[in-house]
């Protein structure tokens, strides 16, 4: 047993610390935010290059086989910085999707441009409100056409594909590819809690659309959506890791009563808690890393165990983080807010704790009935 | 104990209720009402008409002394007043910092002509009050304030800065309290005004929220004359007139956080999930909570009607409705599930309400006073334990440490 | 409107709580915890002669008269003192039963004895593991003969006579009254988290039994339960207090790194809490008692609103008790577990609080359908 | 990362489970095993007897040195062995806190000559040792401790009261903790000893605990003589090695708590209320922070076999746990409803183990560390904010207040 990266691995999460701090700052960040740009694409650019875009992309189509704990290395890392680019959507969701079902050709075809940026994929699943549920998809595929609305979907105004899960001819859930350039494709960007990350509206009338593989069926999403939980509950950890350093500084820099607020109690207690949550979702992050490299039977056990503590971590650092900073906590101008806006965001977009919950219960059981 | 009205509080409510029909639209539960900071020039003269008729009706300040134009009654009748106008979508958010803390401070304090001058047009929405305490080095240390006042002939020059002042931008008149004395310890060097927003030397600038909205102000002052008439209360006791206002402001009436337990209810029943155990828990924790904090206002009024003097046992309201109000926000948008970040006015639930207040909430758990002051303050005025030991205390307000530079 | 009690019920409260900080001190509740007695006898006869058993029994039943506030205030000291007597069997349960539903000559007969102490009541409604519901009563009432067990019966082994909701002839959910001490009835005294409050187990073997009133159903049980709920209530709100007085007072007496420890925020805050814990869950009772006086509409949505409110404080209140205490707080020869068991064993007493927050829920749903 | 055994690591687990199969029952899961202070005179029998047997087969001690009877391997083979260990009904709670707290504190300050003699009789379980450090003044203060010993010839005489001391009747040896000096602060006239439990002046008395057990003892010295080559560390030093002994306390493996989440799946699929939503959220809470925890001592376990020294950080073990373990004890009897409360063994769901679990939880917060203490020792140690404010730290010990009198 060996529960570390490894020594590869932690140089480069250092080196992709240091780039991300100077690459990535909060500036870059309010760049998005504050509606500048729809994402940061310098930053986007430079990451292509560093061949991050397809770190757990094979040798063979393009990408540079760093495998699964490379990939989980860096999403950490961006989540610390709340970086403002697509990655989860291209480089985990749409790259996944290609590995998971499509066929050679697809994959030949699309996942060099995903490795090397000249591409930026998309995951289109949600159809308005709702947990992700094969009840809820009503988008259909019929005869190569693609018809419905998809929202909001993550990277969705930016992307120029989307992998998009719909009912196939035979009322099947299946996936299909989709430009999003194409006739038939009308998209809206949306406002959401979290503007540093971009969210669209898709709407489908007769669209192209390629079928991806040729397997349907739910499990195939709720694979799809397993495997990137874990590389999100790296980012949300990242993120939360970030949140508590930011309150840890301020209370050690900021005085009240004659001492650092970090010397009184409900403090020192509060970030203690914030530390232990991380802790816990690291660690099940981690086994999450694992799983996926080792592409373990566990695997999606796992991954919603990861879920669960990253999604509770992240939120609970980044408002304590903002609690911890009193009244500036809550202005525009401190960063406090675009952890707690990422917080929510990540807590949403693979489908909301409560439903991974459930999910996670639903595994014990089928693993308690073998 | 009597839940239902007496005689002249049923009398009372009647008359209330044909004021508002005859002169307010009944509010419909789905859009929330507007906040001060939303408040554009239209709203502000809604806001001023409103308070005028409310005062010429005589229920702007029911248990003031007649002389001001209250009707020196039982603080029941306002809690009955308030449960009839939260039927109807008034307009809201510009007095309650005015009539709640800074006019009750003027009438302990000020001289019988000032009052004369400054209570009625107050209480008619003519002039607008703000209340200016807090600093950037200050904080949940308020009496560590830094902005200071000098003598100069009959007049105070003040300099300095303070932050967090509401609707400083809309006001006419404030109070301040400033440090007249850096050579004592802090709590001794306090002294107290109050002062036209119009003075020279006086600068306002809106602080942008994370939530959007700019409710509050940093307000820069630059040799800004006051003149000593205008001091409240002896120099150096500005620390105990600054605690006259803030007991007030824990009089006042809460504000109606929304989403409350009611909106979530709706919201899960929408989206088909109040059949869902834990939804249902969640729901019956935060109502109880709701009721408990709704009673505990109760008990409170009727001891005030005996003549009784709230104690600090008030601080239990914000510190349990801030939390909460964070905690429905975050919860509304897990039971959206991944649409539940959308804040497009066409799409989003509940005309994103949960959303706003995921955004705003951070706000309300630390603005007057923060979660960690508000248990620090029932632990110690409630419970009677010990203060936080303090290193600042006989210090002269000059040599506390401030930083670790 | 006037929320508070009135000073005659001030006056009586004040006199209850000289009077059991003198009869019910901790040695009693001990008395009864290490099996001395089956309940304080002294006491309860005390009790008798002040009035205190028929409080809300109307004096034409030989009742005191006081009303439902005068019992509600007696509770709140009787919870307080942890007082080990079967109040709540015979005061509240048997007596509601019997003014609820029993005909006018069940009431001559046993009212006055509930009322002057010859007799104790019970309320026997659980048959082993489960929540209060219609379809957990299976214990039948053929032919006037009782057929079943019962259990745990709070304080079945020292009443006379059980309330015993069981199925009629007709299969129909209907009160009736047991003797006992009658042929066909076996106890057994059940061990259970607090001792020093009696429990059994009532087995019927054809034991006679006489029907209380005519009225059948479900919803006559649920009355008698957020009755008594409310009541309960009371006594959650009274145990919680004296436990958060102990905590507070050892707070001051006790010094660590050369400080009483209660000027630690970390015990501040958390008392803080307890603090306000109990002012909601007494708030809610006071609006409770005044359903019950007024006997209003809003009753049913006032008792589950008090019981889930009381159930959390008294537990917090409890618990957190001990870990102010610290070390000793565990002991048993300090009486900090005296109102942590009697606190589980109120929160269990009438239906444990998930099943109690599922009813309020349901009545909120009535209350907005209508 | 793997989380597979390399071949090394494959063969130990064979090896253990190959010892285990012959040696130990296997374990049913529906019956927690029995703790110690439920010890009585045979279960003592029986853990010596399969200490002896683990010891001879070389996995009582597989970290420790050869010359001690270890097998001075990686700390993984440590928790590969416990995994094993885990699925059998072993007899333990007799020889953790000897061999995990005193022998380790022995071998870094006691003489070669001593360690021959008192190393191997403890790892064979031969000899009980106990850990004297916590007095009834002391708590979470533990080095406000008041026993006294002092200086006489080649001794020391010991008199006072130790508390809270685990298994110290059933105890050989014992490693203590004594004032020497009074009159320097707290932290400076401490010296650390160990000595014989049977030395005349010894009395021990059980405590009695709320759950009916008695896992601790009081301790009361009187005119204790104990020979100055017993002295661990030098004079003044004793608080050092006491932060050596708390130190390998925290890397001892924690105990397994029942009932744990596993168990309180099964009793809602017994009772049909698995489905429920609040109890699927509450199961999946505790599920992930129970991994969470395993995983922790995971990355703990590697970062050791590298040679890294484990850090505060490990205090995260029994917070998380002691709570984790009441809640779901107090939700068990929820759960059960109105039976929650029967501990009768033919009456009571899973052999009453929630109801035990309720009433034995409140030490698990406290014992060894209560959570404010554990909060503490992250927030400054890990996270590296400053300590409390200390009022106690450069007086005197005789002069510390200790009440209000």
């Amino acid at each position: 047993m060996n529960f570390d990266f490894s020594d590869d691995l932690k140089q480069l999460r250092d080196q992709a610390r240091r780039f991300l701090a100077e690459q990535s700052p909060p500036k870059v960040v309010r760049q998005v935010l504050e509606g500048g740009e729809p994402y940061a694409v310098a930053l986007w650019q430079a990451m292509a290059e560093m061949g991050w875009l397809g770190a757990a992309i094979p040798e063979q189509y393009g990408g540079a086989g760093l495998g699964y704990e490379g990939l989980c290395v860096l999403a950490e890392e961006l989540g610390r910085a709340v970086a403002p680019v697509p990655f989860a959507s291209s480089a985990y969701l749409a790259a996944e999707a290609l590995l998971l079902a499509g066929s050679d050709a697809q994959k030949r075809r699309l996942l060099p441009k995903l490795a090397d940026g000249s591409a930026v994929g998309c995951f289109a699943l949600a159809e308005g409100t709702g947990n992700p549920d094969p009840a809820h998809v009503s988008v259909r595929a019929t005869g190569g056409r693609l018809t419905g609305s998809k929202w909001p979907v993550m990277d969705g105004d930016i992307a120029g594909f989307a992998v998009v899960v719909a009912r196939d001819d035979g009322g099947e859930t299946a996936l299909f590819l989709a430009d999003l350039a194409a006739d038939g494709v009308s998209r809206r960007k949306l406002t959401t809690v979290d503007p540093s990350r971009d969210h669209a509206r898709i709407d489908f009338a007769g669209a192209a659309a390629e079928r991806l593989g040729a397997r349907t069926g739910w499990p195939l999403v709720q694979r799809l959506l397993e495997r990137a939980a874990i590389l999100v509950a790296f980012e949300q950890v990242g993120g939360a890791q970030a949140a508590l350093e930011m309150a840890r500084d301020y209370a050690l820099e900021r005085y009240a009563f004659g001492r650092p607020i970090g010397s009184f109690q409900a403090i020192k207690h509060k970030l203690a808690d914030v530390y232990v949550a991380i802790e816990l979702a690291r660690s099940n992050a981690y086994y999450g890393a694992w799983a996926l490299s080792a592409d373990a039977a566990e695997l999606p056990l796992a991954a919603a165990t990861a879920r669960v503590s990253a999604t509770e971590a992240f939120h609970l650092a980044a408002k304590e983080n903002i609690q911890t900073h009193g009244g500036i906590g809550f202005t525009w101008d401190v960063d406090c807010h675009l952890y707690y806006r990422r917080s929510k965001q990540l807590a949403l977009a693979l489908g909301s704790a409560p439903w991974w919950k459930h999910r996670l219960v639903e595994l014990l059981e089928m693993r308690n009935a073998a | 104990m009597d839940f239902n009205d007496t005689p002249d509080e049923a009398a009372f409510r009647a008359e209330a209720r044909t004021f508002l029909q005859a002169n307010a639209e009944p509010k419909s539960r789905a859009r929330p009402v507007l906040r001060l900071g939303d408040l554009g020039g239209d709203a502000v003269a809604q806001c001023k008409a409103w308070q005028a008729k409310k005062a010429d009706a005589g229920f702007a300040a029911i248990s003031w002394p007649k002389r001001f134009g209250g009707r020196e009654a039982s603080p029941i009748l306002q809690v009955i007043y308030h449960q009839e106008e939260e039927n109807y979508a008034v307009p809201r958010g510009l007095f309650e910092i005015g009539l709640g803390m800074c006019i009750p401070t003027m009438m302990t304090y000020a001289q019988p002509e000032q009052l004369d001058r400054y209570v009625r047009p107050a209480l008619r929405g003519e002039e607008v009050w703000c209340q200016l305490f807090s600093e950037p080095a200050g904080g949940s240390d308020l009496a560590a304030l830094r902005t200071r006042a000098e003598r100069d002939g009959d007049d105070w020059v003040i300099n300095g800065q303070k932050i967090w002042t509401s609707g400083a931008h809309l006001s006419d008149f404030g109070i301040i309290v400033v440090r007249t004395d850096p050579n004592v310890p802090k709590h001794a060097g306090l002294s107290f005004f109050f002062l036209d927003m119009r003075s020279p030397g006086i600068e306002i600038r809106p602080i942008h929220q994370m939530s959007g909205a700019s409710h509050f102000n940093e307000v820069f002052f630059t040799d800004v004359r006051v003149p000593d008439a205008q001091r409240l209360g002896a120099v150096g006791q500005g620390w105990q007139v600054s605690l006259t206002t803030l007991m007030n402001e824990r009089l006042a009436v809460g504000e109606v956080h929304r989403p409350d337990v009611e909106d979530l209810l709706e919201l899960a029943r929408a989206l088909m999930l109040s059949g869902n155990g834990a939804v249902r828990e969640r729901i019956a924790d935060w109502y109880a909570r709701t009721q408990g904090l709704k009673f505990t206002r109760f008990r409170t009024m009727t001891a005030l009607s005996r003549g009784q003097t709230p104690g600090p046992e008030n601080s239990i309201h914000k510190l349990v409705n801030a939390s909460k109000l964070q905690d429905i926000a975050s919860y509304g948008l897990d039971l959206m599930g991944m649409a539940g970040l959308v804040m497009d006015d066409d799409l989003a639930e509940a005309y994103a309400m949960f959303q706003q207040a995921l955004l705003s909430s951070p706000s309300a758990r630390i603005a007057g006073g923060s979660d960690e002051i508000l248990r620090n303050i029932i632990a110690e005025r409630v419970l009677g334990l010990p203060a936080d030991i303090r290193v600042d205390k006989d210090r002269p307000f000059s040599q506390v440490p401030t930083g670790r530079r």
